[in-house]
């Protein structure tokens, strides 16, 4: 089965498969012979290619992997055939809008729109304070506030759902 | 010498202050929030007072709590380390009061100094250059208006009683300005619970270079030479070093002569920093730090001087032992700082539990962290989970080992910014030492092209793994990954949003 | 300058170049046996060759193997590190003799004072001070007794081709000598190849010291000063320092112009140790170690100079940069030696995967060593897992730190030599600098009383985690603790009979 | 259940049990309030102990734990009550003799005995190569060779049996 990776704004497809007992990469339909090999069970992870040795240091899950070489950081996303399709038909059924959530832990200092407000591209939707910093959450396409789901002052977990918008364009 | 100190703070910062002290035989008193009662500098003090809370409100900038714990503890001074209440004069009167030793310098000195406006008042007076600026705080964004007609833009808008950049605004034009004052305001009142901010020059292509000092409390200063800490965003800075590529000998013994001069007008005790904007060869008081700074480890290392055993001594009253003739520059000096945040990503914060450790180490690296696996990085308090530091015979030797270091550590579980300061010590207007402090600004941080190849076969191989050892519990498997890849789908929005919200 | 090198060694030694090789641009060829496969050096360096297979003789000593890997990689030189083939003439003259450059001195020198009973004999010449003693090998018991008479006991019989302690016996007195001299032989055969032994006096209340020389290829030669390097047993070093707390400035000069005669009177090239032992102010040439010492960190400490960039400069032709009138002694540095083995079981070996493992950090504290968890720690290679370096102003001031840095140091799953290390620290006599080379045997090392209820609460507690854990599968606990109860009872046995053969 | 542990050279009777919900330790019958928690699942611990704090390093079994405190080493052998009847009653039986394994991995470089011999206290069974020293290994008291395992040569893992002794004590 097919893998799609994406890192650094490129997408990757990595065929894997065993040939007579071997492991054979395909990345892009090229064939990539590596030597990987686990130094622990944490993510300490020595990798050999075309001669060279690579001390990466690896975690994450079977979709996100983060991945560290020589001080380097690579942030990956992965998904396999079925799952690329199922997130394409979930991210169109959104039709442009969607739940606007916390992306990370926070204090709401302001919430700048109300339920029903036809809300501009750009147009700031509410102020979260996190790390002592004020930033201004925007739509990123014109939308509808479907619904508001915080009030100022709340202090939100990463993940929290704060506003859900209804797209125009769908 | 004292017996026992108790150090009011967390991190890097507490171990840094308990280590000088076990060296000089002096006992730890460590106090915690909830959510450090097994942080590394809870369990490196010989004992350890529950604060009993998780905001720092409750814990670390409890003033009461405190004085209680070092009360309880027999402790007969305290060191307020970094940020908290370390720069806070009430509490220094108040750990007096109780008949405790502050180590830190008298509260007049942390009151006149730790008010931009003020300071930049008694600087004016003591003949200390400072930047082009109003000396009064301005009520609303008309006055400020008019103000910058008179200083000229760019301008810059900074909280009275901020410090370590936060509340600052840059305008760069009239337009701006509604704005910018708003959220300075704000964050300045919600910082520092006063929303007074005040104007100066913005100076461009200023680099930040900071004089630390260190007096007795017999009136013998001395200067410990300069630090480079103009990488820096936002005003936080990443990378520092001493000595400074741009200053001449000449210069420094002019910037450490105007430094001794504000610290002693102040009537300063113990360790200080007097911080400069340098512009095309010219400087300017930006303001003092009335405490020990982050950075201090890159002159500890050219000196060879304990700035923390430094300050102990002051307090305990005994006089400098060393002398300005003593104090030679040795070599080069590097810190980078670890935060826990994503500079591939506009420096969002990051969080996590630390399970995927590699710590750099060998010839003249040095490590100060308070990180250890397991540990659970999260917002409560600042994102700086460390510091590498090394010295090398000079800046390339330096700049060349720092590399290095950075290349053997690894911080899995959250992001950090050590990819950034590897870009910048990459980068040949760094290492030919022509940079500002807008220059980590302009740098986007993204991974070599080179390796993505390597990367991407080494995820597949890693995913591999995961799904051959979830075979057991596929069902378990296939939540994760849905649940996993949902919340990417929703942080790259919410990340998007808040890129468009910083370019404003 | 080199573009790519080959370090033919493992461990913290071969991390060590590794590091330094990195800092100076220049690519590192790393092998590895099969239990090195993921070791860090493996991990850390540019490329890897495996050389198949797992004891010393099948890959880090054999020539073949190393030298192929050099050629087929494109290396341009070979660092040896310390231990393995770095004093093996024959390896140097290979590597020369496949085009490649030898990080190293010329096989000649090497061979001569690899030699210690031609060594002797070149020192003698050169008007070096020796030790009394004889210059040739004995034959047999018989002549060794005779030889005896002459000499003088106390007695040391040493392997003629040996080095870093190995195969070393004392003798006392006569009857002693039968026994002594078949283990001695014994052992030089089955550690070196060759079973020769010679005698010399022994020197009571002898100290270590031992002087760094580093030569260019053009006849220019510096000493780095002394280090102190009494605090051992059975030879193997535990605790170095330098300076030395027993050398003063004239001394320190005299021994290190001998030092340079003796390496020049060789053609000396590139990093050597001139060994001395020392009593009651007299020192005599004990021999020289034609390679990198596992204590040249206390070296760079305090003088600041890197000793692996300079044998890689000296290797390419370089000048020596360095002038005698450069080189000053700042501070004070010590060493100690991180050895897998229980210093309170008669320094029994201990193997294990470290699994708990916390690192020392923060000012001046240097630590070199490829551990990390998970880590096998086998008997295949020497017990040495790591080095922990600290710096101080003083001496006082670095056995402080020190002190500080072992009690922040822990290494699970295996016992280590560091609470020996620290008794030394802790021990006035060490703390007066009033040592010698038997102080260490004379140490019983036990952990101190006054904790034992505390550290039998924390042990209890720790159980009654596990029992709880492993409630879900009780029978497996079960046999755990028996078979680990009946392991200890046969442990207990064989380690008490292990004691009694090492009193003899 | 009391637990019996060894360390040092002493052995110390804890007593650990539950009243009203708190948990309560003692040593030798004296009680002894400590605040123990784990900081991570590796055996880094902090234990608070009569207004001080401990930063331990914990290792081990259910038997053999091995602790650091500051940079010293305890190793401390621990059995309950049952535990300890049973490993008595096995004491007993092998009456001064019993097997004697390899304490750590090595190569047999010469056995000094055959089976049958009869050995004094102090006198050399074999010689034992481990970490490139030479070893003598002892008999402990007089004893019967009953049987031996290995020969020159042999290459022994730590536990191996090398010889089994009978005691002349029983």
């Amino acid at each position: 089965m097919k893998l799609f990776v994406q890192v650094d704004g490129r997408e990757f497809e990595v065929e894997l498969s065993h040939v007579a007992g071997k492991r054979v990469m395909l990345i892009d339909g090229e064939p990539m012979e590596v030597d990987y090999r686990a130094a622990d069970a944490l993510g300490q992870v020595i990798l050999m290619h075309a001669g060279k040795s690579y001390g990466i240091s690896i975690e994450g899950t079977t979709h996100q992997v983060h991945a560290t070489l020589a001080g380097h950081a690579y942030a990956l996303h992965m998904e396999d055939e079925r799952e690329r399709a199922a997130s394409l038909a979930a991210k169109a059924a959104l039709g442009g809008g969607g739940p606007l959530e916390a992306v990370m832990p926070g204090i709401v200092v302001e919430v700048l729109v109300q339920e029903g407000q036809q809300v501009e591209a750009g147009q700031p939707i509410l102020i979260l304070e996190a790390m002592k910093m004020q930033n201004e959450i925007l739509a990123v396409a014109p939308a509808v506030v479907a619904s508001v789901h915080v009030k100022a002052g709340d202090t939100v977990p990463a993940g929290a759902v704060l506003v859900v918008l209804r797209g125009l364009e769908s | 010498m004292f017996e026992r100190i108790l150090i009011a703070n967390r991190g890097e910062i507490a171990l840094r202050v308990i280590r000088t002290a076990r060296e000089m035989g002096i006992e730890c008193v460590a106090v915690y929030s909830d959510v450090d009662a097994t942080a590394m500098h809870t369990r490196m003090a010989h004992s350890a007072v529950a604060l009993s809370g998780s905001t720092p409100q409750e814990t670390y900038l409890n003033m009461d709590k405190i004085l209680d714990a070092a009360l309880a503890t027999g402790a007969q001074a305290i060191h307020p380390g970094y940020g908290f209440l370390s720069e806070n004069a009430e509490f220094a009167r108040r750990v007096m009061a109780a008949g405790l030793v502050w180590i830190g310098p008298p509260p007049g000195a942390i009151t006149t100094m730790g008010d931009k406006i003020e300071s930049r008042r008694a600087m004016a007076k003591a003949g200390v250059p400072c930047v082009p600026g109003l000396q009064d705080p301005v009520d609303d964004f008309q006055a400020a208006l008019t103000a910058a007609e008179t200083i000229g833009y760019p301008i810059a808008i900074k909280a009275a009683a901020g410090g370590g950049g936060k509340g600052i605004r840059i305008v760069r034009q009239a337009s701006e300005m509604e704005s910018a004052f708003r959220t300075a305001s704000g964050e300045a009142k919600s910082s520092f619970g006063d929303g007074r901010v005040y104007l100066e020059r913005y100076l461009d292509h200023p680099r930040h270079i900071e004089i630390q000092v260190l007096f007795d409390q017999h009136g013998h200063g001395v200067h410990l030479f300069e630090r480079e800490c103009s990488i820096q965003r936002r005003h936080q800075k990443l990378v520092e070093e001493a000595p400074s590529p741009v200053i001449d000998p000449a210069t420094r013994e002019a910037m450490g002569q105007v430094a001794l001069q504000a610290a002693a007008h102040v009537n300063y005790e113990g360790a200080g920093t007097v911080e400069f904007l340098w512009s095309n060869g010219e400087f300017f008081f930006l303001e003092m730090n009335t405490r020990l700074q982050v950075e201090h480890p890159v002159t500890e290392m050219i000196t060879g001087v304990d700035l923390v055993r430094q300050q102990i001594l002051v307090a305990a009253g005994m006089p400098l032992e060393i002398t300005q003739e003593d104090l030679v520059i040795r070599g080069h000096s590097i810190e980078v700082r670890i935060n826990a945040e994503d500079p591939s990503a506009g420096y969002l914060p990051s969080t996590g539990v630390l399970h995927n450790l590699r710590m750099s180490g060998g010839p003249w690296v040095r490590l100060d962290t308070g990180m250890f696996r397991h540990m659970e990085v999260g917002l409560t308090y600042d994102p700086m989970l460390g510091k590498l530091i090394v010295w090398g015979p000079n800046r390339t030797a330096a700049i060349e080992r720092m590399k290095r270091a950075i290349a053997e550590m690894n911080v899995g579980g959250v992001r950090t910014s050590m990819p950034a300061a590897l870009m910048v010590l990459e980068h040949e207007r760094f290492v030919a030492g022509d940079f500002d402090t807008h220059f980590l600004e302009s740098l986007e941080i993204r991974p070599p092209e080179q390796y993505l190849r390597l990367i991407v076969a080494a995820a597949a191989l890693y995913r591999h793994g995961l799904v051959e050892r979830s075979a057991m519990d596929p069902l378990a498997s296939e939540r994760r990954g849905w649940r996993e890849r949902g919340r990417r789908e929703y942080s790259a929005y919410a990340r998007r949003q808040l890129e468009r919200g910083e370019s404003q």
